[in-house]
Parts: C-alpha cells; sequence; structure tokens
C-alpha cells in the first residue's frame, strides 16, 4: 500500500489563539483516487487543506507528499511539486481574459513556446467547457463559469494531486452535472482531494470519504461505509448542515 | 547644557510636537481607518486652519486670546465644511477609488496651494500666543549637600507650550467620548468596522463619508490653530505634517486609534530625543531611517492586527 | 494585423514621431521633447513597479537620485569619463533597489508606501548630510567638457536630444518586450490577485523583488541621463516632490500601459507649460486638470483609448 | 577701467531722451522732484532724439526667472516689483540704445529643473536677448549649464558663491549683488572687535548654510576668534528649542543665517531659551526678509545685530539716491509696502535687480548692443566694467565688479534692533570684503 501513498500527514494541527481549529491529524491519501473530506461547517476543512497547500502554516505536525517531508517548504513551493489549488471564494484574475487566466497557470511548466502553452490553453478550456468564452475578461464571466475557470487553471498545471475547495458551491444543477462528469474523467490519473458540501457529488465522484469534525478526524471509508457510520451521521444530524 | 536637563528639555519639545501630532495624524487616522483612502491633500487642511487663524485673529484685533479663541472654534468649523464639500464634490463620485483618491486629492492640494498663494501670499504670517510666558524649569541634582535644585542655563518651557500639550489631551479625551458616547460616533465607528453591513442597517454611508472626511479636515485645522502661536502660517507649511501624520498612522496600525497615539507620542518624542545624542541632521536621518525598519520589521504597525 | 503586429506598429509608430519631430517641430518644443523623453523614462520605471506589479512606491525619487549622484559623483571625484560613470549611476541605483526591495517587500500596501518614503527620505538627507561632496540642495554642476559621450556632444540641441531618443528608444521596447513576456505577464497576474499567483506556484516574493529591481535601476538610468544631458545634480531630484512627480505622470497618462509614461509626462508638461503663459496660477489649472482627469478618465489617458478605442492597447 | 565707464555714462546721456513705451507720468515726476541731481546727468526731459540711432525699435526682451511659486515666492514677488520699477525708469528715460525694455517672465517654481526650462523658453520661445535671474542658488546652479548651452548671457541676482567659486560659466555674471563669501568675511572683523571672539553658529544643513560655515570660520580665525560650536539644522526643521543646548556655555556671540518660512520660530524659540540672559546675537537679515521686525514674539530680538544687504528702514543721513528707488520700488520708511504696512519687503536683496538692470543697460550700451549676435560683445563688455559709483543706478552704494569673477562687490551694512527699527551701527568697505580670486571666466572661451 505504502507505494501507492501520494500524500500523508502526521500529527497536523493548527491553533488560532486558544482556538484548535485541526487537532492531531492523521492522514494518508491514495494515489489515483478521488477522495472527498466533508465535514459540518466549522469543522476545520478548508484548514485542513490550507496547510497542505502551505497558505496556512501549521501549529505543528508533518504533511509528507511523495514520501518527501514539504511541511516547511512555501506554498509556492508545494504548488511546484504538483499540487493544484482551487479556492473556496473563486479567486482568478479578474482583469485579465479567460484565456490569459490559464495561460498563467500552464506557463509556469510550460516553455513560453506560444503555440504549445496555447494549445494547452486551449485543451484545458475545451475540458471544462467554457473554450468560447476564451477572450472574455474574466471577470465578465458568470459565476459558474468562473468556477470552471478556476478549475482549467488548476488542470492546467497537470497537478499529481488537485485540492477543491468547495467547487460546485453556488453552481446550477446542470453545472454540477457537468462538474460530476468532469471529476470522473480525471479519475485514474489525477489524485483529487474534494471539501465538498453536496452529498451528491461527493457519493457519485468519491472513491474514498474522509469525515472532519471539531478539528479532529472522525471517519474514513467508502461512500457506502461513511453513509452507515453512526457517528457521521450523529455529526450531521446535530449541527446544521448546509448543503 | 548638562545632559539631563538637556534631554528633560528635548523630551518637552517632544511633548509639544507629539501633541500637535497626535492631532494632525488622528484626522488622518479617521478618514482612513473609516473611508480606506489616502487624503494627500491633508497637510493642506492643517495649512488652511493656519491661515485662516491668522485671518480670524487679525480681523478681531484687540487681545491676542479673543482672535485666538475664535480662531480655534472658527478654523475647524470653516476647513470641515470645506472638507465635507470637497468630498461631495469630488470623493463620492470617484466611489473612494484608492488609485483616483491619490490623484484627486494631489489636485486638491494643488487647488488649496495655489489659491492660499494668491489670497494669502508667500509670506510666513505669525498669530500671536494668547499668553506666553518664559517658565524657567529646575533640576534636582546630588551634590555635596545632598540633593540639590538648581536652575539649568536654558532650561524652560513657555506656557503656551504648555497649554498646546494639555490642549491637545483635552481634545483627544472630547474625542474619544465623541466616538463612544455619541450616537454619530457610533455610526461612524460601525462604518468603520464594516461599511457593506452598516448600509445594510441603513446607515447613510455617504453622509457618514463626509462627516469623517470634514472630522478628519477640522482636527487637522485645529491642531494647526494650536500650532500657529508657535510656528506661522505659510502656504507650503503642509507638506510636512502630512507625511508626519500619515507615518504615524501606518505605525500605529491602520485603524487603530490608540495605535495613531502611542505612535505619534513615539515618533514626536523619539524626534526630540535621538536629537540629544547625534548632530542634528544625523539625527533626522536615523529618526527617519528607524520608522522605516519598525515597519519593515511590524508591517501592521504597533497596533495593528497582522494581515493574513 | 494580429494584435502583436499592432503594438510593434504602435511603439514603432510613436518613435517615429518622436524621431520626425525633431527635424518638424521648434527649437523651443525640441528641448522641451528632451527632457519629456527622459523623465518618461523614469515615469516607465515607475510604471513596471506601479503601473505592472502593483506596488506603489512613494520614494522612487531615491532610485533617480541614486543614478544622478552615481554618475554625478563618480564623474566629479574620480574623473571618470561618462560610460563608466553612467554604468556606476546604473549599479548604484540597482544595488540601491535590490536593497530597498529586499526590506521594504516584507511590507505590502501603504505600509510599503511609507517605507519606500522614509527610506527615500533618508537618502535625501543623506544627500544633504553629505554637503561636503554633494553640495546638498544647492548641487553642483557638470561642466560642458565632461559631459562628452565618446567625443560626442550631448550638450548641443542635436546631441541632446538624440541620446534622449535613443535612450527612451531603448526603454521603451525593452518595456514594452518586458510585458509581452511571461514574465511580464507574472508580474501583472500578481498585481490582479497575489495569493492566486503564489497558489500556481509562482515565487510572488522573487517576482516582486525583480520588479523592484528593474523598476529603480530604470528610473536610477533616468537620473543619469537627467544629469548627463543637463548638466546639473542637486538634491530636489531626491526630494518628496520627486518621487509624487512620476506617481502623477503615470496616473495620467494610464497605469499598467506602455504609453502612458510617456503621454502623462508630455500631458502634465504642456499643461504647466501652456497655462503658465496665461496665468502664474497654473498650479491651479494643474489642481483642477487632475481633478477633473480623476473624476472623468480613472485609467488616465491611455486607459481612455484602451477602453473607447483600441482594447488591445499593452 | 574707468574710461569705459564715463564712455557708457555718455551713451546713456545720448540715447535717453524719450521713449515710445506709456511713460507713467506720477512715477516719473516723483523720481524727478526726488533725485533732481541723479536725474540730471540721465535726463528726462521729453522730444529731442528718440530712436534715431536705433537700427531697430523692437522692445529688447530681458527673460525674468521669477520664484512666483514654491519657497521662494515671497522673494519673487518683490524681485518682480523692484524689477519692474526698474525697467519703468529705464524706459522713461529712454530705453536701451534707444529702445524700450521688455520684461518676459516665468515662473521658475524655486525648482531647479523648472529654472532650466525657463530659459529655454526665454531663449527660444520668446526670443529673449538675455535672462536675467533669480536668488536660490539651487535654480541658479541648475539654470547655469542652460545658459551656456544656449549661449544666452544669464545675469543672475542670487548672492551664492557659485558665480565666483568657477563652478558656473562665461554667460552667468552676478553684477548686482555682493556673493556670500564677501558679505560674510567683511563681517568678521565688527564681530570679533565688538561682539565677542568666541563665536557659536547656527545654519541650515545645506550649501548655503555650510558657505557661512566655512567662510565664517576662516574669517574670524584671521581676527582672532573661534567658532566654539557649529550647529546645522535639517532644512525640513520647524522647531528648534531642542536644538539649543548643544550651544556652549562659553559663547559670547550666535552667528545665525536660518532661512526658509520657520525662521520666525527660530527666533522666537532662541528667545524663548535664552530668557533674559542671552549672548550677542548676529544674524543675517535672510531670516527675516519680507517678516515685520515688530512681529510678535521678535520682541527677543531688541538689541541684537543683522547684517543688512541695504538697511531696511530708512537711516538718518538717507541719500537722495535712496530715497528716490525707495519710492521706486513702492516701500515706505520701514520697508514695507506704500500699500499695506504689514506687506515688508526683501530690501536686503531686491536692490540687486535693480542694479544688474542698470549694469545690463550700461553693458548693452558700452557694447552697442543690437542683438543676439552681440550677446558676447555685451559679456565682454560687463567684463570691462569695474568701479560704479553710487547714484540712482546703484543706490545701494557704490560697487566694483570684478570682471574675471564675474562677481561684484559693494559695502555691507551692520544694523542693530533699536526700539524696534534697524539702525545701521556699521558699514563694511568694500575693501572689507575683498578676497582671492578663484577663477577668470574671461580665459573661457564662448
Amino acid at each position: 500500500m505504502a507505494a501507492l501513498t501520494l500524500l500523508e500527514t502526521k500529527g497536523l494541527t493548527k491553533t488560532y489563539g486558544g482556538l484548535q481549529a485541526n487537532i492531531d491529524i492523521d492522514f494518508t491519501l491514495q494515489k489515483g483516487l478521488v477522495t472527498a473530506l466533508i465535514g459540518p461547517n466549522g469543522a476545520g476543512k478548508s484548514t485542513f487543506v490550507g496547510m497542505l497547500s502551505g497558505r496556512t502554516s501549521a501549529t505543528r505536525g508533518r504533511v509528507i507528499f511523495e514520501d518527501r517531508d514539504i511541511s516547511h517548504l512555501p506554498a509556492h513551493k508545494r504548488i511546484q511539486l504538483g499540487l493544484a489549488y482551487t479556492f473556496q471564494i473563486t479567486s482568478i484574475f479578474t482583469g485579465l481574459s479567460v484565456h490569459e487566466n490559464v495561460a498563467l497557470a500552464a506557463g509556469r511548466t510550460m516553455s513560453a513556446d506560444g503555440n504549445a502553452l496555447n494549445a494547452k490553453v486551449h485543451q484545458t478550456l475545451d475540458q471544462v467547457g467554457i473554450a468560447d468564452r476564451a477572450d472574455q475578461i474574466a471577470g465578465d464571466l458568470s459565476y459558474g463559469h468562473q468556477r470552471l475557470l478556476e478549475i482549467a487553471m488548476g488542470l492546467a498545471q497537470e497537478p499529481k494531486l488537485f485540492i477543491l475547495d468547495e467547487p460546485t458551491q453556488g453552481l446550477a444543477e446542470t453545472e454540477i452535472n457537468d462538474f460530476i462528469a468532469l471529476i470522473r474523467s480525471l479519475a485514474g490519473h489525477t489524485t483529487i482531494l474534494l471539501i465538498e458540501h453536496n452529498m451528491r457529488v461527493v457519493m457519485e465522484t468519491a472513491d474514498h470519504i474522509a469525515v472532519l469534525d471539531q478539528g479532529m478526524m472522525l471517519a474514513e471509508g467508502t461512500p457506502a461505509q461513511i453513509s452507515a457510520n453512526a457517528s457521521v451521521q450523529a455529526a450531521y444530524l446535530g449541527k446544521t448542515v448546509d448543503a | 547644557m548638562e545632559f539631563g536637563p538637556h534631554l528633560m528639555l528635548a523630551a518637552l519639545e517632544g511633548a509639544v510636537i507629539a501633541s500637535i501630532l497626535v492631532l494632525t495624524a488622528m484626522g488622518l487616522s479617521i478618514v482612513f481607518g473609516v473611508m480606506r483612502v489616502v487624503n494627500v491633500a491633508h497637510g493642506e487642511f492643517f495649512m488652511l486652519g493656519a491661515v485662516l487663524a491668522w485671518y480670524v485673529s487679525t480681523m478681531l484685533g484687540g487681545h491676542p486670546a479673543v482672535g485666538f479663541a475664535a480662531a480655534l472654534v472658527i478654523a475647524p468649523l470653516v476647513v470641515g465644511l470645506i472638507a465635507a464639500v470637497s468630498d461631495q464634490l469630488i470623493l463620492k463620485r470617484i466611489n473612494y477609488d484608492p488609485d483616483r483618491t491619490i490623484v484627486g486629492t494631489i489636485g486638491m492640494l494643488f487647488i488649496i496651494q495655489q489659491t492660499t498663494l494668491m489670497t494669502f501670499g508667500p509670506e510666513a504670517r505669525p498669530v500671536e500666543a494668547p499668553f506666553n510666558q518664559r517658565l524657567a524649569l529646575p533640576w534636582f541634582e546630588f551634590g555635596e549637600g545632598g540633593l540639590q535644585m538648581i536652575w539649568p542655563w536654558g532650561l524652560s518651557i513657555t506656557s503656551y507650550k504648555l497649554f498646546v500639550i494639555f490642549a491637545a489631551l483635552a481634545v483627544l479625551v472630547a474625542l474619544w467620548l465623541f466616538l463612544t458616547r455619541t450616537k454619530i460616533g457610533l455610526i461612524m465607528r460601525a462604518t468603520q468596522q464594516d461599511s457593506e453591513m452598516a448600509k445594510a442597517f441603513g446607515v447613510p454611508v455617504g453622509t457618514v463619508y463626509s462627516c469623517v472626511f470634514g472630522l478628519g479636515a477640522a482636527l487637522a485645522a485645529l491642531g494647526a490653530v494650536l500650532v500657529v502661536p508657535i510656528q506661522q502660517a505659510h502656504y507650503l507649511m503642509g507638506a510636512d505634517p502630512l507625511l508626519m501624520a500619515f507615518t504615524v498612522v501606518i505605525i500605529g496600525g491602520l485603524g487603530s486609534l490608540p495605535g495613531t497615539v502611542i505612535a505619534a507620542f513615539l515618533i514626536g518624542m523619539s524626534d526630540g530625543i535621538i536629537s540629544v545624542f547625534f548632530s542634528p541632521t544625523l539625527a533626522q536621518i536615523i529618526a527617519t531611517f528607524l520608522v522605516a525598519m519598525i515597519l519593515v520589521f511590524r508591517p501592521q504597525g504597533l497596533m495593528g492586527k497582522a494581515e493574513t | 494585423m494580429t494584435v502583436a503586429r499592432k503594438i510593434n506598429a504602435l511603439h514603432f509608430g510613436i518613435l517615429l514621431f518622436l524621431l520626425a519631430c525633431f527635424f518638424i517641430l521648434p527649437a523651443y518644443h525640441v528641448g522641451a521633447l528632451s527632457r519629456i523623453m527622459v523623465l518618461a523614462i523614469y515615469a516607465i520605471g515607475l510604471n513596471i513597479l506601479f503601473g505592472y506589479t502593483g506596488l506603489l512606491s512613494l520614494g522612487h525619487a531615491m532610485f533617480f537620485a541614486a543614478g544622478m549622484y552615481g554618475l554625478g559623483l563618480s564623474i566629479k571625484f574620480l574623473g571618470v569619463s561618462v560610460i563608466p560613470a553612467f554604468g556606476i549611476g546604473i549599479i548604484s541605483a540597482a544595488l540601491l533597489s535590490l536593497l530597498v526591495g529586499l526590506l521594504a517587500l516584507r511590507t505590502v500596501g501603504v505600509s510599503f508606501m511609507i517605507v519606500t518614503l522614509m527610506f527615500a527620505q533618508t537618502i535625501y538627507l543623506v544627500v544633504l548630510y553629505f554637503g561636503e561632496y554633494t553640495r546638498g540642495d544647492e548641487g553642483f554642476v557638470l561642466q560642458q567638457a565632461e559631459r562628452m559621450l565618446l567625443g560626442f556632444d550631448v550638450t548641443t540641441e542635436a546631441g541632446r536630444y538624440f541620446v534622449a531618443f535613443a535612450a527612451f528608444s531603448i526603454c521603451l521596447i525593452g518595456f514594452a518586450a518586458l510585458v509581452q513576456s511571461s514574465l511580464g505577464k507574472r508580474l501583472v497576474a500578481i498585481r490582479e490577485n497575489e495569493e492566486r499567483a503564489r497558489m500556481l506556484g509562482y515565487d510572488v516574493w522573487r517576482y516582486k523583488l525583480l520588479a523592484v529591481i528593474v523598476s529603480g535601476t530604470v528610473s536610477g538610468v533616468a537620473g543619469a541621463l537627467y544629469a548627463l544631458l543637463f548638466g546639473y545634480v542637486g538634491a530636489t531630484f531626491a526630494s518628496v516632490q520627486y518621487s509624487i512627480l512620476p506617481l502623477l505622470w503615470v496616473l495620467l497618462g494610464g497605469a499598467g500601459t506602455t504609453i502612458g509614461p510617456l503621454i502623462g509626462v508630455a500631458f502634465m508638461f504642456y499643461l504647466i507649460d501652456a497655462s503658465s503663459a496665461y496665468t502664474s496660477a497654473y498650479m491651479l489649472i494643474a489642481g483642477l486638470a487632475l481633478v477633473i482627469l480623476t473624476m472623468f478618465a480613472p485609467r488616465g489617458i491611455a486607459g481612455i483609448l484602451r477602453t473607447k478605442v483600441s482594447p488591445w492597447l499593452p | 577701467m574707468r574710461r569705459k565707464i564715463a564712455l557708457t555714462t555718455r551713451g546713456i546721456k545720448m540715447t535717453t531722451k524719450t521713449t515710445n513705451n506709456a511713460v507713467s507720468r506720477r512715477k516719473a515726476l516723483l523720481g524727478l522732484g526726488a533725485g533732481a541731481g541723479a536725474l540730471a546727468t540721465t535726463g528726462l526731459m521729453p522730444g529731442a532724439m528718440g530712436f534715431a540711432q536705433a537700427q531697430s525699435s523692437a522692445p529688447i526682451k530681458i527673460g525674468f526667472q521669477k520664484h512666483a511659486t514654491g519657497i521662494g515666492a515671497a522673494y519673487g514677488r518683490w524681485y518682480d516689483a523692484t524689477t519692474t520699477a526698474a525697467v519703468q525708469r529705464i524706459n522713461d528715460g529712454g530705453g536701451i540704445n534707444g529702445r524700450p525694455v521688455e520684461i518676459v517672465t516665468e515662473d521658475d517654481g524655486t525648482d531647479p529643473s523648472r529654472g532650466a526650462e525657463a530659459l529655454e523658453k526665454f531663449e527660444k520661445l520668446h526670443g529673449c536677448d538675455i535672462a536675467f535671474g533669480t536668488l536660490f542658488s539651487h535654480v541658479v546652479i541648475g539654470s547655469a549649464p542652460r545658459a551656456a548651452e544656449l549661449k544666452l548671457p544669464y545675469f543672475v541676482v542670487s548672492e551664492g558663491h557659485h558665480v565666483a567659486s568657477g563652478m558656473l560659466n562665461r554667460y552667468t555674471l552676478q553684477p548686482g549683488i555682493t556673493d556670500v563669501k564677501s558679505q560674510v568675511v567683511s563681517m568678521a572683523p565688527f564681530i570679533a572687535d565688538n561682539l565677542g571672539k568666541k563665536v557659536t553658529m547656527i545654519f541650515p544643513d545645506f550649501a548655503f548654510g555650510h558657505d557661512h560655515r566655512d567662510f565664517f570660520t576662516q574669517a574670524i580665525e584671521a581676527q582672532g576668534g573661534e567658532v566654539v560650536a557649529k550647529i546645522a539644522i535639517p532644512p525640513t526643521e520647524t522647531s528648534f528649542t531642542r536644538y539649543f543646548p548643544s550651544i556652549p556655555r562659553e559663547t559670547e556671540v550666535i552667528y545665525h543665517v536660518m532661512v526658509g518660512p520657520a525662521v520666525l520660530t527660530f527666533v522666537k524659540e532662541m528667545g524663548e531659551f535664552f530668557g533674559p540672559s542671552r549672548p550677542e546675537l548676529f544674524g543675517f537679515i535672510d531670516s527675516l526678509e519680507a517678516v515685520g521686525i515688530d512681529s510678535p514674539g521678535l520682541e527677543f530680538l531688541e538689541g541684537s545685530y543683522f547684517w543688512e544687504g541695504m538697511p531696511r528702514h530708512v537711516q538718518d543721513g538717507q541719500s537722495a539716491f535712496e530715497k528716490t528707488y525707495r519710492a521706486a520700488v513702492g516701500c515706505d520708511d520701514r520697508g514695507a509696502s506704500l500699500d499695506d504696512p504689514a506687506d515688508v519687503s526683501t530690501y536686503a536683496h531686491m536692490f540687486g535687480c535693480w542694479e544688474t538692470l542698470n549694469v545690463i543697460k550700461a553693458g548693452m550700451e558700452a557694447a552697442d548692443y543690437q542683438g543676439p549676435q552681440d550677446r558676447t560683445k555685451l559679456i565682454e563688455a560687463v567684463e570691462a566694467m569695474s568701479d560704479m559709483p553710487e547714484s540712482l543706478d546703484h543706490p545701494q552704494g557704490a560697487k566694483r565688479f570684478n570682471g574675471k569673477t564675474h562677481q561684484v562687490f559693494g559695502q555691507q551694512f551692520i544694523s542693530k534692533v533699536t526700539e524696534g527699527k534697524l539702525v545701521v551701527e556699521h558699514v563694511a568697505t568694500i575693501e572689507d570684503g575683498l578676497y582671492e580670486d578663484e577663477v577668470d571666466y574671461t580665459t573661457q572661451s564662448f
């Protein structure tokens, strides 16, 4: 199994002042799978992936990516190792064109050779279905399209691990269907860590589910196992679920 | 002069500088905190306050105290009004966009400066202090006969300078009461916390902004009226207070009024005290550089919250 | 025409026009243009940092002064000729910007503004403090004989114009190339959304430092050129005023555009020039113009062109 | 060189009969009544020769760099008033070489770069014959290289040592006002003999202050005195008390030359610092130009001494020239505007504009100046000048021009504040202020 582990955390902890957001989380992420991270609001999901990507510095604990301790690397170095990250609140270059947004994402690894880069940008935009909007200013896109653009920016980096923080939030039902299809098409070659509230998305895409509650890892398992887990149900029923 | 008395003198002078600075900086800080804009014309409001103080005291004549007292009321009011009107006419229409506000207020700076030059003239004009006794100060030293009180050469302050320190304190207290105890003060602070939320709760944000801009300018003008019997009214006098106040606001930590007070005190005092140890220009070089280094190693300012 | 072609055509068109100006315009405007071109280089310097990277420095006069004094002092005290002196000027500006970048980039936003302002003020005071060498505010003159560029006299109208023109051409073309390059696009990405740029794997700090150095060095080139072409070195050019001016030029001309700096400098120059013929209250007119421009043309003059006429403007 | 001067004077006689410019009758008559002696030589009778000898009656254009804005604006306004009065007088007297004089004013913003731009405009836009200048040294030094490149004679009224130091060039001359080195040197004997030998200097920490520091230190040592402390104040400073403790107790004289809008504060705070027991004070009136000596807070200056380039307040035994000049520039007995007694002039300096314009006139007439092609002849003619007697052309007093250094030397005044009036105590002669030449501009090519 060890050979299939892409990312691992050991005792990962984050405290804000006196508040413990994540407590001693030990977690392993299997290569090639779609893993969903769920949990009630305030469970510490964003903090957790923030520490994986390096946006948030850990109070203690380690993050190991491809057998390498990356705990002390700054965010951009971790991204360079093959992580990609989409923000919970859409974060794109609103003043630039859609094409330029994706080109910036792809351009880090690719040479400035115009043609190859262009091809890559088009292919990626095609993949998420907004190729016809390549020349629009990103800020002018509809909300749903902006979410898709952000996903495209992640894909364009050809990441080994793609972390998506609530990608379907605010999307229409048809857009969610497209998203599910997209994630499925990626399954197998891209490892995906998905924070998601929408249970339909989770159930239809995830190979593996991890449940976070009050900063601690409550349960892990296949979708079926998690659905049947009593403590997970208790955690969700005891709190507001906003999915 | 002996080291001790020299230090004391420098500290007293520093306190006077800090007193004026704190008022000017509070004005800028409130504007900055609530409206999130850099008002480059703030120093010109200071200058206008000084110039108006000269006009008022010259027109009234009589005992200097009469003109001074009138200026204390009239100058801040007029300057505040001018600022509020210019907020309505200009800043409001550019939506308080940070870059555009800088250009717009630089434009205001030119307009105010040139208008003053054409009406008031290029001279430095003094305003007589309402009272100005020289007060020699004692110093205590361990001599042969134990603790001795001596009157060192040159160690003195004037009654007016003492008054400036206390007046600034009084204004600060009044300002604090205004912001915490009055409805309009609370509205201002609510708008500072979250203008979107304030809008949602029916606060007329536009009017609040104008009031804040006026209040900020009035505070600068008030500082100027206090300083003008010590320094003179001159049409270019606004640049220095602007830079100093700006620095104080940032060092104090954006939007933190206590931070502004502390920073004004620190900068005013250090300006005085560093000059005891170094030659004047070197002292200024060191003081300026230190201010920069404070920010380099504490970018959020002394009392600001760290940005994440 | 492709966008890239259009952009090239625009820049070469401008350069051709400037070249033609020398032959067409009356002597006064030729002289004015050589000054405008030098100051436009300065504005380009600031624009790289402010317009393209989104970092607002209020202390660029220190870089201008570094170039100016680097050249002036080395001619005056080391007795070197213009070319090595120019090199010293540029290196001074580059080193200073490296140092300032290393320190000031620990801060962001308004703190960055203040830190650069304070560093510039420190440099200004240092110039005064070493008045024995710099002659402080009064400054010093570079004699005509000291200003020979490889036997080429830059103190004649033509000499001055063509040196200014050559330098401006290099800076404009280099600047345009930078803006079009992937480096330029990454700087824009940082301006637009720093966090996103970081989370795309870009070492934001390093790019910002690079921008500070390029920006400071270009400003230093302008300073050295100013001293060379106009024969005067003085502390005025290290004062706050000369940090605010390029900001004004850039904002007026259009921040984040390649042609904005030139337009801004020329506009401001001729605005003051024209109004001072009618009134000594030209500052009033300049002030009104600023207010009106910011109210009705918030993205500067090139910004209007970009939105109204040609959206492809770089 | 005497001969040349005489020639010049004859030239004036021949050509100054009338003018086509609008004549201010009132001023002319005023001048006539007041300075009858002087005017008899220049003559104001209308009619007669007119422009007969002039090849052209087009005006001679003099570009005037004015500190209209910026830190020098108070000087600029009075330099302007004096210039206008001097030109009025020249035109009333028939102009130069039979041609009227026209002043073209450009604001230099008290900024060296703007100053150079102004010269460019004079030459290329306005077609000026010469440029005429300004006070602040950095503007002069920033402009002078352009003057040489444009080959535009540039007459400055700056009192800086920059001209005589050799820093500038052959096209830049200062024939109307004594330079700071000479001023300072001529003060030292009086200070050492009458006020004290242990001097503390307080000066602004920039070139103007450094000149005072260096020249005075030398000069007082030559008189057997010493400078016990040198306190350089940063130019942006607005409060001063904290610097005064550095003044040594042994100080007998404080020598102060602060300038700029903060000087009133400086003097006031110095008074407050010392209280009743102060050392002797000697200052340069530069500190208090355009400021009433009776301003609130300046009571402390009573009994202190000032250098004055020209006495601001009317003195006993006022010369007829001085009286006429004072009326012409519109100043009352206390050196304030006739219209507004609160509007104090820059009396100690602005005479330099008046005298410089008269030197220009004399030079142009000696050179038979016709147009820009004669500029070098004009410079040579001025270089050839030497002694200029006290006259209405030189109401401040006799002058001696040094053609090699392009610098003029004149008498200097030391006044004591006595009951709110500046009363001249001592007049330093031209000889007191002479020093060795540091440059010979006449060896430079044009």
